[in-house]
């Protein structure tokens, strides 16, 4: 196809993939130590690789990317045909070392945290083989192929949010999860068939030149609706309303699967996809607004869920689905690089700040309630220093990297004018002030003031560790192992310790990447060079650029103003409120929490009703079970089991059985085992035999 | 029979001419049993350093002829509880039987009477060119041999006795396992001669004694087993287990007296003499003389008459060592007798078979 | 002429022994009387010009075969065979079906339109050498084969008939 | 001088005798026994097609029947002999079960 040399794509997954397969298969042999060189030896592989594979990407002519690489045909029906094969560009390069790398350092930091759980081997092994369907993921060359990473990874998310599935609640928030997937991944599939009518094809590359040649759609057509279908599996995979529900259950998982999968690499998925497919939606301008409105309301609106959580995980779970909302808005207002840009940066402090707060759980032995945390800034110092600066960078404090993303984010929604509007701009400001008041708000619940000592009974039901011992020990072999996370006594007397550096060092390294990594993409107003939106450029304007000169509805003119002054001025200002109201939440979050730490309960008294509200989540869970999942439930139970199940097919099956026993109780008399009575029948039969050979005869 | 070219036969001369060999046989057959009794008498009571019966007649001569009285005016005992009419057939099915193969034998050329050629055998005739005889007769003498353990076999069931039974079920046994050995024996020589016919298989030897089947076609193995097999099948020592006197009274025949004992013991010499003349003219070259090779000059008449000298000398000789070995060997045991004969003379037979045939195809 | 006096003698005791072997009682009677069948059968043989099969006849069949029955009814001391009612279905179906099957059988074969040579004796003979080259030319493989099978049915036999030690 | 079907006839009258002795027979050995006799109708049934059409293919199949009939004497036989053991009777009708 292209000249261009050849990477042996198909390592990087694959790497995983093997360390997957020799400890779910044999590694339950294993020593535990060996288990945990297995398990980071591949993943790291696959990291390394996957370095290289990016230094020659560089070296690559601007005209052999996208890099394709087919391996085989893998479904070939008259004229539809899907190829086995990897894509390679700058966003999936970009993917790529998101993945690789963080997914990499949390491993290492898995080693450590899940020293003395019980299903070691079968831990790595999924987390392994959640890294091979990623990377399947977000290097296949096709729809389909993607699916089948975008199920993988919907089946890791599965297996190990119900790691530990002794526990009820475990169990239950990875089958919520499942079936919330599976909705989206409906709609993300009727998109493909729609994809196929159309097109006959799913790889990448036709499906964008079909389209580019398609005019932009205004009004609903099918391109729309294939957006909008897309839009909905994105939704179900990224935790964007309506099918955001899944994700902070999801946080029964080990704390590592939180950071991995629940915050930096899977549930970024949906915004990769719509990335990716960013040709379609600009084909679609309704099915983009329609992507700004979603990511805006599901941003504002988990933000306001966050700021009165008090489980420390629940805060970073509703922190991320509206921080995977900004992304989204980023993408509906057409400004993907700097969605994409959000993602990066994301990742790393989202990542961090889940491994810090497990560090914290750890230290804590197993406690989660910030209720009972506090004064843990001179007990655990690591943590907190690196929980600090990931605290900083999301709420948008410059220069970390938190800042720029979001900052472009914002900017763009105000000033693009086809896509944009102030609105957004407005939600995205308002979310900011949000966040920044919650993760403010836990920073200094766990870490200054005086240790709360926690009230027993309400702090039973928290915490992902507290299990009984039995269901860490799974699959017996590990029964003799107590937990350090199980003890009562371990966890909340002053015996807090920091953990160990496996941790840490991953802590470190995350720490100085959520720092640095924004400097990549610093806006022009800045004095920067945004170089990681040029480096996007190709993805995106390769495309867009058609869409914005066939734009008519909404009054255009260039969308670059006339006079760039101006512009930056504007921008400083953006980037001032911006600033403004990341320091204004950290004044509150300081005053509620440090100063008159009483009053937060006493305004949660006056405005009750609002604070019940936000506390249960607006009752989302509970409208859904009264609407949907009560009369599916009731549906099944009363017709499908009992009617059709039941009346029909078990009355089918058994009268099929009662039938064929009454006829063989006739028959069987034939059966009589006397030798002669079959001669008997033999000898008509012979007689029937000659006879009809001789008619046979006859007729010639 | 098949009759080749019956259009050149006159059916009655050929009944009448077979009517009469058959009678001539039949008496020279049954008085050649009668002296063989004898002869085996005198020659095992020589061997024992005995006389002998040697009170009928010179020398004990007319004693053959005393008990054939003897046994004629016996009375004919038939026990209660046997099962009659194959108690009376038994013996009779053995008798007929072993008298029928004799009539395949040929002892001779033809002789020219009254301007008829008669062949020297009750079922040949001349069909104008030459002798006609039966294409099978080896196998028909096989066949009716093999029928012969009936009238064993069924003596010993219908007299209803414990010694019977035990005493026919060996010879049945017996009779089976052996006639293996002895069929395949013989396809030695039936490759050498091309023919299942015995005179074929005669001529094929004709010439001088290097040309029997013994010496010249190297069959003395298959000689060797097919007479141990013969013996087995006429229930003789040191095969006589069906008779045994010391464990079975005296075996399938212990019910039986006068006619009827008489009947299976004549059966058992014709037999005898069956098995006589089949090794002579299978392995001796039949009435061929010795002396063919290097011509003596002879009178006519010795032409005529050596055929069957020469053919009783050997039939004589065989007869010799049927006695001979009664009075030197003991008997087997009876799982001897099995593997004797199931892993020793059939894997024999099968070489000597594979051997034969590889000489002869080697040889054309 | 001659042939069908030979073949009425030898059909005539075909049928009267095998009817013979239908009306006795006695496992024994039985056996002799398909004996003598059989040796009609071989003479039947030689009529119509096969004289090895019908040689091998007498010898397989009458000789080792029958033998082998009359050996075992012997040692399994089959008495009078008793007349117990079993199944109804061979005398209700079977001989009706029998009957047809014999009825069609006649019907074709001795209707005229069923053009069957007449035969002389001896116009076609089939010398032994002829059989034995056909035996081990074009039916070679089915030679081995049923060699084979022997092989089997023998230690099939011996393995059946082995009474095994407890 | 007689016409090839009086043999097949023949054929056809012994076989029929070996069925209905088949169907009537109680002792197992005979029931064998009957086995035998139609296949020596049959048997000559090839012998006269041989020489109804001159080919020796009749005859050999007449030899490879011998060849199976033996077998199946012996394999059958020894059958009889074991049911006999465990059964101590030798009439059909009271051999009805797989298992005693």
């Amino acid at each position: 196809m292209n000249p261009s040399p050849n990477f042996n794509l198909w390592l990087i997954p694959v790497l995983p993939l093997i360390g997957s397969a020799i400890n779910g298969l044999v590694g339950k042999r294993f020593p535990r130590r060996l288990v945990a060189t297995i398990a980071l030896a591949f993943p790291g592989a696959a990291f390394a690789y996957a370095l290289w594979v990016v230094s020659q990407f560089a070296s690559l002519a601007q005209a052999q990317i996208p890099h394709i690489e087919r391996l085989f045909p893998w479904i070939e029906a008259n004229g539809f045909r899907v190829d086995y094969g990897f894509y390679l560009d700058q966003l999936s390069v970009t993917m790529l070392l998101v993945v690789t790398g963080i997914g990499f350092l949390i491993h290492i930091y898995a080693v450590g945290y899940m020293a003395e759980e019980g299903g070691y081997y079968r831990f790595f092994s999924y987390l392994n083989l959640f890294m091979f369907f990623m990377l399947t993921l977000i290097l296949a060359h096709s729809y389909l192929l993607m699916f089948v990473g975008w199920e993988g990874v919907g089946l890791a998310s599965y297996l190990l949010i119900g790691f530990f599935f002794l526990k009820q609640s475990a169990a239950q928030a990875g089958k919520k999860a499942f079936i919330t997937n599976r909705v989206g991944d409906f709609g993300f599939l009727i998109g493909m068939f729609l994809l196929i009518k159309h097109f006959g094809t799913l790889d990448y590359d036709k499906v964008f030149s079909a389209v580019a040649q398609l005019p932009v759609e205004t009004s609903v057509g099918f391109l729309t609706a294939t957006a909008l279908l897309m839009m909905f599996g994105a939704a179900g995979k990224s935790a964007q309303i309506p099918l955001y529900v899944w994700l902070p259950d999801a946080m029964e998982g080990p704390t590592p699967v939180s950071a991995l999968i629940h915050a930096a690499t899977m549930v970024t998925a949906g915004v990769y996809m719509v990335a990716r497919s960013n040709a379609l939606f600009l084909h679609a301008p309704i099915a983009l607004r329609v992507v700004a409105i979603i990511g805006a309301l599901t941003a504002i609106f988990a933000a306001s869920i966050g700021l009165v959580q008090n489980d420390i995980k629940r805060v970073l779970a509703y922190s991320t689905v509206s921080q995977l909302g900004y992304m989204f808005m980023a993408l509906g207002v057409a400004a993907f690089s700097a969605g994409i840009f959000h993602l990066v940066t994301h990742a790393f402090f989202k990542a961090l700040l889940f491994l810090a707060a497990g560090s914290v759980i750890h230290g804590l032995g197993g406690e989660q309630d910030m209720r009972h945390m506090g004064g843990l800034r001179k007990l655990i110092p690591w943590t907190f220093w690196t929980m600090t600066v990931a605290t900083f960078a999301i709420a948008g404090f410059p220069p970390l990297s938190g800042f720029f993303s979001k900052d472009e984010i914002l900017w763009k929604a105000f000033s693009d004018r086809t896509h944009g509007s102030w609105v957004f701009w407005l939600i995205g400001w308002i979310t900011a002030g949000m966040t920044s008041f919650y993760m403010f708000r836990l920073w200094f619940m766990t870490f200054f003031g005086e240790r709360r000592a926690p009230v027993h009974e309400e702090h039973e039901p928290a915490g992902g560790a507290h299990l009984p011992s039995s269901a860490r020990a799974d699959h017996g072999h590990q029964s003799g192992v107590q937990s350090a996370h199980g003890h009562g006594d371990h966890g909340h007397g002053g015996g807090v310790h920091e953990s160990p550096w496996i941790m840490l060092g991953p802590l470190v390294v995350l720490a100085i990447g959520a720092a640095l990594v924004g400097f990549l993409g610093v806006p022009e107003a800045l004095g920067g060079s945004n170089r990681f939106d040029q480096f996007m450029a190709p993805v995106f304007h390769s495309s867009s650029e058609p869409a914005r000169s066939a734009e008519n509805f909404a009054a255009t003119e260039p969308q670059k103003s006339e006079n760039p002054e101006e512009e930056k001025s504007l921008e400083l200002e953006l980037a001032a409120a911006s600033v403004a109201i990341a320091l204004s939440g950290f004044g509150l979050a300081y005053f509620f929490y440090v100063r008159r730490p009483e009053l937060p309960d006493r305004i949660a008294n006056n405005v009750r009703g609002v604070y019940r509200t936000l506390l249960n989540k607006y009752w989302v869970d509970e409208a859904y079970y009264a609407t949907v999942i009560n009369p599916i439930v009731d549906g099944s139970r009363s017709v499908l089991w009992r009617g059709i199940d039941v009346g029909v097919i078990d009355a089918i099956v058994n009268g099929v059985g009662t039938t064929s026993k009454g006829l063989s109780g006739v028959t069987r008399r034939m059966q009589s085992g006397s030798i002669r009575s079959y001669a008997g029948w033999v000898a008509i039969g012979a007689a029937c035999v000659v006879g009809f050979m001789i008619w046979m005869g006859l007729r010639i | 029979m098949t009759i080749g070219g019956s259009d050149k036969l006159d059916l009655t001369h050929y009944i009448i001419f077979a009517i009469v060999k058959i009678a001539l046989l039949l008496f020279i057959l049954l008085t050649a049993v009668a002296y063989i009794v004898l002869m085996e008498r005198k020659v095992i009571a020589r061997m024992q350093n005995r006389w002998g019966p040697n009170r009928v007649g010179p020398f004990g001569l007319l004693q053959p002829l005393a008990d054939g009285i003897k046994f004629i005016l016996k009375e004919d005992i038939i026990p209660d509880n046997v099962y009659k009419p194959l108690y009376i057939a038994a013996p009779m099915i053995a008798l007929i039987l072993s008298l029928v193969s004799i009539s395949l034998i040929p002892f001779g050329g033809d002789w020219k009477i009254a301007g008829y050629h008669i062949p020297l055998e009750a079922t040949a005739f001349w069909n104008g060119a030459g002798i006609q005889d039966i294409n099978i007769g080896l196998l028909i003498i096989l066949g009716i041999t093999s029928i012969g353990v009936y009238g064993v076999a069924l003596s010993g069931w219908s007299s209803n006795s414990k010694y019977s039974l035990l005493g026919s079920l060996r010879a049945g046994a017996q009779l089976i396992s052996y006639e293996l050995a002895l069929g395949l024996s013989l396809i030695g020589v039936l490759i050498l001669a091309g023919s299942l016919s015995l005179r074929q298989i005669v001529d094929a030897q004709s010439g001088s004694i290097l040309h029997w089947n013994f010496f010249g076609g190297f069959q003395f193995v298959a000689f060797f087993i097919y007479i141990m097999a013969a013996y087995a099948e006429t229930n003789r020592i040191p095969f006589d287990l069906p008779e045994a006197e010391t464990e079975l009274v005296a075996g399938y025949h212990t019910e039986y007296s006068a006619m009827k004992f008489a009947m299976f013991f004549m059966a058992e010499y014709c037999n005898m003499v069956t098995v006589g003349c089949l090794a002579t003219l299978l392995f001796f070259g039949g009435w061929h003389s010795p002396l063919d090779g290097l011509n003596i000059p002879v009178p006519g008449i010795w032409l005529l008459v050596s055929p069957l000298f020469w053919f009783f000398i050997k039939v004589f000789f065989f007869i010799f060592l049927y006695i001979w070995i009664r009075g030197t060997l003991p008997r087997f045991r009876y799982d001897q007798l099995m593997a004797f004969g199931w892993k020793f003379l059939l894997p024999l037979a099968i070489a000597n078979i594979v051997v034969t045939s590889f000489v002869v195809a080697l040889r054309s | 002429m001659l042939h069908t006096i030979l073949f009425l003698i030898f059909a005539g005791i075909c049928v009267a022994g095998a009817l013979n072997f239908l009306l006795q009682h006695h496992p024994v009677n039985s056996a002799l009387s398909l004996i003598v069948v059989m040796g009609a059968l071989a003479a039947l043989f030689l009529l119509l010009g096969a004289e090895f099969p019908a040689a091998v006849q007498v010898i397989v069949y009458a000789g080792a075969v029958m033998v082998l029955f009359v050996f075992v009814i012997m040692l399994l001391n089959a008495g009078v065979e008793e007349q117990t009612r079993g199944s109804r279905v061979a005398s209700i179906l079977g001989i009706p079906g029998l009957i047809v099957f014999f009825a069609l059988m006649y019907w074709t074969l001795s209707a005229p339109r069923s053009q069957m040579a007449s035969v002389h004796i001896g116009d076609y003979y089939v010398p032994t050498q002829a059989l034995g080259i056909a035996l081990f030319r074009e039916f070679l493989l089915p030679f081995e084969v049923t060699s084979v099978l022997i092989l089997i049915a023998i230690m099939g036999a011996v393995v059946l008939a082995r009474r095994e030690r407890h | 001088m007689i016409p090839l079907s009086w043999y097949l006839i023949l054929g056809a009258i012994l076989f029929a005798i070996g069925v209905a002795s088949f169907l009537v027979k109680r002792n197992i050995i005979t029931i064998f026994m009957s086995i035998e006799l139609m296949l020596n109708a049959v048997n000559l049934t090839f012998v006269a097609f041989a020489a109804q059409w001159h080919q020796v293919s009749g005859q050999v199949f007449v030899f490879f029947v011998m060849v199976v009939a033996a077998a199946e004497a012996a394999v059958g036989l020894a059958i009889i002999l074991a049911v006999f053991r465990s059964r101590e009777t030798l009439n059909v009708d009271q051999v009805n079960l797989l298992k005693l």
